[in-house]
C-alpha cells in the first residue's frame, strides 16, 4: 500500500497523514510479543506478594521438576549482577543496591524473586506458580509523609529516616520578598501517583550468541541506545557486539526510558542457557512493576502585593520516590524546582525536596515528568491568591507574565525562556470560551443553585531535552541522511519514536529541504545496528532535537549536491531550486536523480569531496524549549451526585512551529486525555501495607471514548530561537496544561460555597460530601 | 478495610465466651475451614477453602486468641495465605448479656494481598461481611445441635 | 488433554490440536502467526484483543479457542479485501485516529460492529460503542472523527 | 494471563449437560465473561469446565400468553436488539444494553450473569422490578424461583447444586407502562455503583402501580418494597425513594462509601421513577 500524496509546494506546516500507519491498520506491525525464533524459550517471573519481608525460604524443585522447565533463577544466581541503573546523580543521593532478583528481602509487591525459564509460556507459567516462597512479613510504609515520620519502619535498614536525598534550590531573596508582601497564600498540594499505562505493556526477547559472543536485545524501549550502553557496561559486553531494537513500540509516556531488572535479567538468562528467551509484562506486573509517575504532596506559600503582583514562592516537596532508584528517579522533583515560577515574572523562589523512600514500586518520569505537578501546584496558587485578593484569575494571570519583548527571559529558577507571548493564548482561549458571558451565566445559575465553573491554566514547560549538562544521558541527538543511487532518501535518526509520528514530520522536513517527493523518503529507527548512535525519544525532544539535527544533516548534504551539480554543470554559480541544481545564467540545470546518481560513480569529484551523499550530524541544543499556552475549561457539577460534567474544553497551545498540524493535534489530545485522567479518575492507591488496590483496568481508570469531552484545540505559533526550525515540542503539553485547568474549573464552580482548594483526583463522593458539608475544605 | 458489626447468639455471656474461643467450635464455624489444630497457648493451625463466585483457593494459616479478658472480650486474630494471595482478619469481639442471649460485637480489620487484593478490593467489604455472617450463622446451628439455649445452666 | 478444533479464521478454514485452556488470543498469535490482534490486560477490559466471531466483536482473551470451533473469526488482517482497505481502515489513516497503533487493531474491529448496528450513530453513540477498547495516546478524538467519516463515506 | 489446566466438556444436549454437572465438582461455562478473567487471574481453577455453548435449545426469546421466555444462553447483546424485549419489556432492554461494553454484550449471557450474582451486576434490580422468574433444571428437577427469593448473598443464589439457570421468565409489559434503568457506573469497571430499574403506571395522572430493583448498593440486589408502597398510595417521589436503603447494610469501597452508596441509590431511584412517569401513558 503505496502512500499516493501529490508532491505539493512544502509539505511541513501541512496535515499529512501518517507515513507509519499502514502496516499498524493492517495488524502488520512487529512489537515485541510478536517475535518469534527458533530455540526460544518463555519466561516468566515470580513476584513478591508482600511489600516488605523476608525471605525465609524458597523451594524452586517443584518448578524444575516440571517438564519443559529448563531453568529456575534465583536471587542467589544474580547476586554478583550489577544494580539496575540510576544515572541520575544528586550531592549525598543514597542509591540502594537494586538487584534484578530479590536477595534477603523484599521491597515492594511484585519485587522479582525468581525467574522460571521453559520452553512455552504456558508451562513457564505453570512452573512459576509452583515456585515456593516462605516469607516473613514485616512492616511496610506506602505513604511517604508516613515514611518521613519518626517511628517509621525503614525501607533499606541501613537508612532509617527512609530520605534518599534533599535538595534546595533558591533564586532571587524569597525573605525579603515575603516580608515586602501585603498577601501570603499557602496551601498543600499533591500530585498522586498515577500508573502510565502504555496499551503495550513491556516485553523483552533476548538472544545471545555464545560463538559471536554478542547479544541482540529486542526490548519495548524509548531510549534503544541508552539501553544498549547501560546494558553493555553491566555486562562487559562490548557495544559493537551488543545490538539493542525497540521495534513497534506501544506507547511509553516515559516509563520505558527506563532499563529495568527484565531487560537485564533476560540478558542474564540467554547468556545462561544460551537461547533466545522471551519475556512479556502481563497487565498486572505492568501495574506492579513498571514506574509509575508523580507522587509529590507539595506545600506551598506564595506572596504578593495587594495589587496583585507576585512577589515570590516557596515549595517543599516530598517525593514519593518507592523502594528503589529507576534510570531517573532523583531527578524528577528537580524538574518541578525548575518550573515552580510558571509563566510568571517573580524572581524571588525557595525550594527544598526531600525524597522519601516507600515500601512501593519506584517512581519516574510519566508524561511530564516533574513539570505537570509545578505547574499543577503554581496554577492552583495563582487561584487561590485570586481568590484571595477577589481579583479575577485571567487578570492576575496577565499582570504576572513576561512582555514579548522581555525574552529571553531569565527565571528565578536560572532558565533562560527562549520566546514567549503568554497573553495570547490566554486571551484567546478566554474569547473562544466566551468568557465574560460565561461570568454572567454562572453567578445567575448561582442563583438557581446550578454549580458552573470556568478554570483556567496558563502553562509552560521546559522542552526539548536538553542541553547536555541538564541531561545526564546527554541532550544532544543525532540523524544520518543517505541518498541511494536511485535518489531514494533513507534518514536515520537517534530518536526513538513510538506512536508520535516522527516517521512522517522526519520525512516532510526532509522533503522539503531536499526537493523530494515526501513518498521518496523512508525514516529509520529503533534499531542500534542501524542508527549511528542517539538519545531517544523522550521529554518532547523528538522533533526540536531530532529534527534539528536532521535539518542540519541536510544542510550538509545541500552543499555537497550543490557541488556535484556544479561539477555536472561545469559552473560554480549554481543555486538549488527544488530538486534540482540549475545553473541561472544558461538555465541549465541537473536534476537530483541525476546527481545521486553520479555521486557514487566514477567522475570527476570536486576538490575535497568523498564520493556518495550521506550525512550525518549530531545536534547539541544550545537551550531547553519553553511552549506554552492557556487551556480553558467549563464544567458543571451535580449537586445531587458530585459528578463532574466537562461542558467546554479549549486548549490554546504555542509549541513554536507545527510541522504537521494534524499529528500536533493528535498529540495535544492524548495529553490531555492523561492530564484529565489524572485530574477526574486515575490514582494508583496503595494500602498501609503496601498492597496496590488499584491494580487493574477494573480498578484503575483510564480515561475512555464516552469519558473525554470534545477538545477546542488551536494553536498560536511563536517560533522558538533555540533551533533552525522554530520548533519547540508539543508531546506533553496536553497534560500539563490539563488537570490544574479542570481543578481550578471545579473549584471555582463550588468557590461560593466556600471551597478553596481540592486535591486530585476530584472523585465524585469527594464532591459530593463538600457540597454536603456546605462547601469548607 | 475496617469492619464492626454485632450479632446475638443464643447462650449466656460465658457460654458464649468460652463457644467463641473452643477450637473446635471456631473450626466448623469458619466458612471453608475443617478443623483447628492447636500449635500452642491460644494459636491453632487453619487450612481453609474458600470459595466465592469461580474463585477458590485454599489458604494456609493460624489462628490466635489475644487479649483475653473473659467473657467481656477478646481478639481474634486470623491469618492465612496461599498461591492467590493472604489474608488477614483481626477483630476484637465484646461480648454483652442480652436478656435471651449474648450481643457480640466486633471491630476490627480485614486485610488482603497478592492477587485477590487487585480485583477484589471493590468486594472485599460485603464479603468479608457475608463471610462473617456465615460464621455466627454456623456458631448458631452448632449451639442449637449442642442443646446450649439461652439461660440454660453452665457446664464449666 | 489436546482437542482438535476447526475454526475458519479470515476466511479459510484450518484444525489444530490444542489444550483446552488455550486462549484464542493466544492461538491467533502463536499459533496461526497472527498477531495483529493485541493482548493488552488479562481483565477483559482494554480491547486490544478484539477479533469478531460470526460477525460480532468480542475480546479473544476471554473465550478458548475450542469454544471457537466450528465457527468464523475475522481478525484485523482480514479486513481489507485484496489488498483494498477496508472504509474503517483508509479513515483511521486519514484522520489520524492512531498514534503507538497497539490499541488499533481492536478498535477498529468494534467500530466495524457498531457501524452493522448503527451505520449513522452520533457522537455519543459513537463513544458509548467503543467504550471497551481503550486506548493511552489519541484521547479518542480522532478516532471519533474517523468513525463519523466512515460512516459518512458508507452512507454516501 | 494463563489459566490452569482443566478438563473441558462441551456437551451436545442438556440431559447430556446436566448429567455432567451432576457429577461432581463441575464449572459450567456460559458466556465465560466473569469465569474466564478469574481463571486467567488464577483465582479460579476449575478441575472440569462444563461449556453450555453446544447445548442447544438454550438460546432463544419467545412469548406467548402474556409471558416472555428468554433461554439462559441468550447473551446481552441479543436482548438489547431484540425487538420482542424492545417492545414488550424494554426494561430488560434497556439494563443489557448498559452492562460491561459491546464485546461483553456479545459473549455474556443472561443466565450466566444471573448465576454469578455480582452484587453490582446490571440485571437483577431489573428482573426484580420486572418481578421475573428464573427457572433451574438439574438431571432429576425442574423448579421455577421468583426473582425475589433467587439472590441471597454476593455470588449467592438459590442454584442448588447439580442445578443451572435455564431461563428467564418474564411478564410482558403493557404498553402504557413506564420504566427506566438509572446507573451509575464505576469508571475503570463499568459495575453499578449503584442501578435502580423502575417500573411505573399511572391512572389519572397519578401513580397506581411501582416496581424499583436495586443493585449495587447492597450485598445482593432488592427490591424498595416501602418505595413501592408509598409510591402507590399517593406519596411524592421524594417522600418514597427516603425510604430507599433502609434496613439495607450499604457496600463501601474505594470508590463509593456506604453513605455515599446509599445516597446514590435514592438520588438514581428518583431519576429512574421521573423518567419512568415520562414514559408511562
Amino acid at each position: 500500500m503505496a502512500t499516493t500524496t501529490v508532491k505539493p509546494e512544502t509539505l511541513v506546516g501541512k496535515r499529512i497523514r501518517r507515513r507509519e500507519d499502514p502496516r499498524l491498520i493492517t495488524g502488520t506491525a512487529t512489537y515485541v510479543d510478536d517475535i518469534k525464533m527458533p530455540g526460544m524459550h518463555h519466561a516468566c517471573i515470580v513476584r513478591s506478594p508482600q511489600a516488605a519481608a523476608r525471605i525465609k525460604g524458597l523451594n524452586i524443585k517443584p518448578a524444575l521438576d516440571r517438564p519443559g522447565v529448563v531453568a529456575v533463577f534465583t536471587g542467589e544466581d544474580v547476586k554478583d549482577v550489577p544494580s539496575v541503573p540510576c544515572v541520575a546523580q544528586l550531592p549525598g543521593l543514597r542509591q540502594p543496591h537494586h538487584h534484578v532478583l530479590a536477595q534477603d528481602r523484599v521491597y515492594f509487591v511484585g519485587h522479582p524473586v525468581a525467574v522460571v525459564v521453559a520452553t512455552d509460556r504456558y508451562i513457564a507459567a505453570d512452573a512459576a506458580d509452583a515456585v515456593e516462597v516462605d516469607y516473613e512479613e514485616l512492616p511496610a510504609v506506602a505513604d511517604p509523609e508516613k515514611a518521613l515520620a519518626a517511628g517509621a519502619p525503614a525501607i533499606h535498614p541501613q537508612w532509617p529516616d527512609n530520605t534518599a536525598f534533599t535538595f534546595h534550590q533558591e533564586g532571587g531573596d524569597v525573605e525579603k520578598a515575603f516580608r515586602e508582601a501585603d498577601v501570603i497564600v499557602k496551601q498543600r498540594i499533591t500530585s498522586q501517583r498515577l500508573v502510565p499505562n502504555a496499551m503495550e505493556t513491556r516485553g523483552v526477547v533476548a538472544d545471545w550468541r555464545a560463538a559471536e559472543r554478542s547479544l541482540t536485545l529486542y526490548s519495548s524501549s524509548q531510549a534503544p541506545h541508552l539501553l544498549r550502553s547501560l546494558l553493555a557496561s553491566i555486562f562487559g559486553i562490548p557495544e559493537n557486539r551488543l545490538r539493542v531494537v525497540a521495534p513497534e513500540v506501544g506507547g511509553g509516556f516515559g516509563s520505558k526510558i527506563d532499563i529495568y531488572a527484565e531487560d537485564m535479567l533476560m540478558t542474564f538468562v540467554s547468556q545462561r542457557i544460551n537461547k533466545p528467551v522471551k519475556w512479556v509484562e502481563s497487565r498486572r506486573e505492568n501495574f506492579l512493576c513498571t514506574i509509575h509517575g508523580r507522587g509529590h504532596v507539595d506545600y506551598y506559600e506564595l506572596a504578593a502585593k495587594r495589587d496583585g503582583t507576585m512577589l515570590g514562592l516557596k515549595l517543599k516537596i516530598i517525593q514519593d520516590l518507592g523502594a528503589y532508584l529507576q534510570l531517573l528517579t532523583p531527578a524528577i522533583p528537580t524538574l518541578s524546582v525548575l518550573m515552580m515560577p510558571g509563566l510568571y515574572k517573580f524572581k524571588n523562589i525557595s525550594a527544598d525536596v526531600i525524597g522519601a523512600f516507600t515500601n512501593c514500586v519506584p517512581t519516574d518520569a510519566y508524561r511530564g515528568a516533574g513539570r505537570p505537578e509545578a505547574t499543577h501546584g503554581i496554577e492552583r496558587m495563582v487561584d487561590i491568591l485570586a481568590a484571595e485578593l477577589k481579583m479575577d484569575p485571567a487578570e492576575l494571570r496577565l499582570k504576572n507574565f513576561p512582555a514579548p519583548d522581555e525574552f529571553p527571559f531569565a527565571t528565578a529558577t536560572g532558565l533562560a525562556y527562549d520566546s514567549g507571548n503568554y497573553a495570547l493564548p490566554l486571551k484567546t482561549a478566554l474569547d473562544e470560551v466566551g468568557y465574560a458571558d460565561l461570568r454572567r451565566e454562572q453567578k445567575q445559575g448561582r442563583e438557581q443553585g446550578k454549580l458552573l465553573g470556568i478554570g483556567m491554566s496558563a502553562y509552560g514547560e521546559i522542552c526539548a531535552f536538553g542541553p547536555t549538562p541538564a541531561t545526564p544521558t546527554g541532550g544532544w541527538e543525532s540523524a544520518t541522511v543517505k541518498i541511494e543511487p536511485s535518489g531514494k532518501v533513507t534518514i536515520m535518526t537517534g530518536a526513538s519514536p513510538h506512536g508520535q509520528g516522527e516517521e512522517t514530520t522526519f520525512a516532510q522536513i526532509a522533503a522539503d529541504e531536499l526537493g523530494v517527493d515526501i513518498d521518496d523518503v523512508v525514516v529509520l529507527h529503533g534499531d542500534t545496528s542501524l542508527v549511528q548512535y542517539g538519545i531517544g525519544t523522550f521529554g518532547s525532544r523528538g522533533t526540536a532535537i531530532g529534527g534539528t539535527a536532521l535539518y542540519y544533516a541536510l544542510q550538509e548534504l545541500k552543499s555537497k549536491i550543490k557541488k556535484f551539480g556544479a561539477t555536472l554543470l561545469e559552473s560554480d554559480e549554481v543555486s538549488l531550486v527544488g530538486g534540482s541544481v540549475v545553473h541561472e545564467a544558461s538555465g541549465k540545470s541537473v536534476s537530483f536523480s541525476k546527481i545521486a546518481a553520479e555521486a557514487y560513480r566514477p567522475m570527476k569529484l570536486p576538490p575535497n569531496t568523498q564520493p556518495g551523499l550521506v550525512a550525518t550530524h549530531f545536534w547539541e541544543p544550545p537551550n531547553f524549549t519553553f511552549p506554552f499556552g492557556a487551556h480553558v475549561v467549563v464544567t458543571e457539577v451535580d449537586r445531587d451526585t458530585g459528578q463532574i460534567a466537562i461542558r467546554r474544553y479549549v486548549a490554546v497551545d504555542d509549541c513554536g512551529k507545527l510541522i504537521n498540524p494534524l499529528i500536533v493535534s493528535g498529540q495535544v489530545h492524548g495529553g490531555v486525555a492523561q492530564g484529565l485522567g489524572q485530574a477526574l479518575w486515575e490514582q494508583a492507591v496503595y494500602d498501609d501495607n503496601g498492597q496496590l488496590l488499584t491494580g487493574e483496568f477494573t480498578d484503575y481508570a483510564i480515561p475512555r471514548a464516552h469519558m473525554m469531552p470534545w477538545i477546542e484545540s488551536s494553536h498560536t505559533e511563536t517560533p522558538s530561537p533555540v533551533n533552525p526550525l522554530g520548533v519547540k515540542g508539543v508531546g506533553e503539553a496536553g497534560t500539563i496544561g490539563c488537570s490544574p485547568a479542570v481543578v481550578n474549573s471545579v473549584v471555582d464552580a463550588l468557590s461560593h460555597l466556600g471551597v478553596r482548594h481540592l486535591d486530585m483526583p476530584l472523585t465524585p463522593e469527594k464532591i459530593w460530601k463538600l457540597i454536603q458539608a456546605g462547601g469548607r475544605a | 478495610m475496617k469492619i464492626s458489626g454485632a450479632h446475638v447468639i443464643s447462650v449466656p455471656q460465658e457460654r458464649a465466651y468460652a463457644l467463641l474461643q473452643d477450637p473446635a467450635v471456631l473450626g466448623r464455624s469458619m466458612p471453608g475451614c475443617d478443623a483447628l489444630e492447636k500449635i500452642g497457648e491460644n494459636e491453632y493451625h487453619m487450612k481453609m477453602k474458600m470459595v466465592l463466585a469461580s474463585m477458590n483457593g485454599l489458604f494456609d494459616g493460624k489462628v490466635r486468641i489475644t487479649d483475653a479478658n473473659p467473657f467481656s472480650s477478646f481478639r481474634l486474630i486470623v491469618e492465612g495465605a496461599g498461591k492467590i494471595g493472604f489474608m488477614r482478619g483481626n477483630g476484637l469481639l465484646t461480648l454483652a448479656p442480652l436478656e435471651n442471649g449474648t450481643n457480640v460485637q466486633y471491630e476490627g480489620s480485614v486485610e488482603v494481598g497478592g492477587t485477590i487484593a487487585a480485583v477484589g478490593q471493590r468486594l472485599l467489604d460485603t464479603t468479608s461481611r457475608m463471610l462473617i455472617k456465615r460464621f455466627f450463622d454456623k456458631l448458631s446451628t452448632e449451639i442449637a445441635a449442642s442443646g446450649d439455649k439461652a439461660g440454660s445452666a453452665l457446664p464449666a | 488433554m489436546k482437542q482438535k478444533i476447526s475454526i475458519t479464521i479470515n476466511g479459510k478454514l484450518r484444525s489444530d490440536e490444542v489444550e483446552p485452556r488455550l486462549l484464542l488470543i493466544h492461538y491467533l498469535r502463536e499459533v496461526v502467526g497472527l498477531t495483529g490482534p493485541h493482548i493488552g490486560c488479562e481483565t477483559s477490559t482494554c480491547g486490544a484483543c478484539t477479533v469478531m466471531l460470526d460477525g460480532k466483536a468480542i475480546k479473544s482473551c476471554t473465550i478458548f479457542a475450542i469454544q471457537a470451533s466450528g465457527r468464523e473469526v475475522l481478525t484485523i488482517e482480514g479486513l481489507a479485501v485484496n489488498g483494498h482497505l477496508d472504509p474503517l481502515q483508509e479513515a483511521f489513516w486519514n484522520e489520524h485516529a492512531l498514534q503507538c497503533g497497539f490499541c488499533t487493531p481492536g478498535m477498529i474491529l468494534t467500530a466495524k460492529q457498531l457501524l452493522q448496528d448503527n451505520p449513522s450513530p452520533t457522537e455519543e453513540e459513537i463513544r458509548k460503542g467503543l467504550e471497551g477498547n481503550i486506548c493511552r495516546c489519541t484521547g479518542y478524538q480522532h478516532i471519533v472523527n474517523a468513525v463519523k467519516s466512515a460512516a459518512a463515506k458508507a452512507g454516501a | 494471563m494463563i489459566p490452569q489446566e482443566f478438563e473441558y466438556s462441551a456437551p451436545g444436549t442438556l440431559q447430556e449437560a446436566l448429567q455432567l454437572i451432576a457429577g461432581g465438582e463441575r464449572k459450567v461455562l456460559a458466556g465465560g465473561m466473569s469465569l474466564i478473567p478469574m481463571m486467567k487471574l488464577r483465582l479460579a481453577a476449575p478441575e472440569h469446565v462444563v461449556d453450555l455453548g453446544r447445548v442447544p435449545g438454550l438460546n432463544y426469546i419467545t412469548e406467548s400468553g402474556g409471558t416472555i421466555r428468554i433461554g439462559a444462553t441468550t447473551t446481552h447483546h441479543e436482548i438489547e436488539m431484540a425487538p420482542l424485549v424492545r417492545g414488550r419489556c424494554p426494561l430488560l432492554a434497556e439494563a443489557a444494553s448498559r452492562i460491561g461494553d459491546i464485546q461483553v454484550r456479545n459473549r455474556g449471557t443472561i443466565g450466566g450473569s444471573i448465576a454469578h450474582a455480582d452484587p453490582a451486576a446490571d440485571y437483577p434490580a431489573s428482573l426484580l422490578a420486572l418481578e421475573g422468574q428464573v427457572r433451574l433444571v438439574s438431571a432429576n428437577s425442574d423448579r421455577t424461583v421468583a426473582a425475589s427469593d433467587f439472590f441471597l448473598d454476593p455470588f449467592t443464589t438459590a442454584i442448588e447444586p447439580g442445578e443451572i439457570v435455564s431461563e428467564i421468565v418474564l411478564p410482558a409489559e403493557e404498553g402504557s407502562e413506564g420504566y427506566r434503568y438509572e446507573k451509575l457506573a464505576h469508571p475503570a469497571s463499568g459495575f453499578a455503583v449503584v442501578g435502580v430499574a423502575a417500573r411505573i403506571k399511572k391512572t389519572g395522572g397519578k401513580i397506581s402501580f411501582a416496581r424499583i430493583g436495586v443493585t449495587g448498593m447492597a450485598a445482593h440486589a432488592f427490591r424498595a418494597l416501602n418505595a413501592e408502597k408509598l409510591l402507590e398510595g399517593g406519596a411524592t417521589i421524594d417522600e418514597a425513594v427516603a425510604t430507599i436503603g433502609e434496613g439495607e447494610e450499604a457496600n463501601s469501597d474505594l470508590y463509593a462509601s456506604a453513605d455515599y452508596r446509599q445516597h446514590l441509590a435514592r438520588v438514581h431511584a428518583r431519576r429512574a421513577i421521573s423518567v419512568a412517569l415520562t414514559r408511562a401513558t
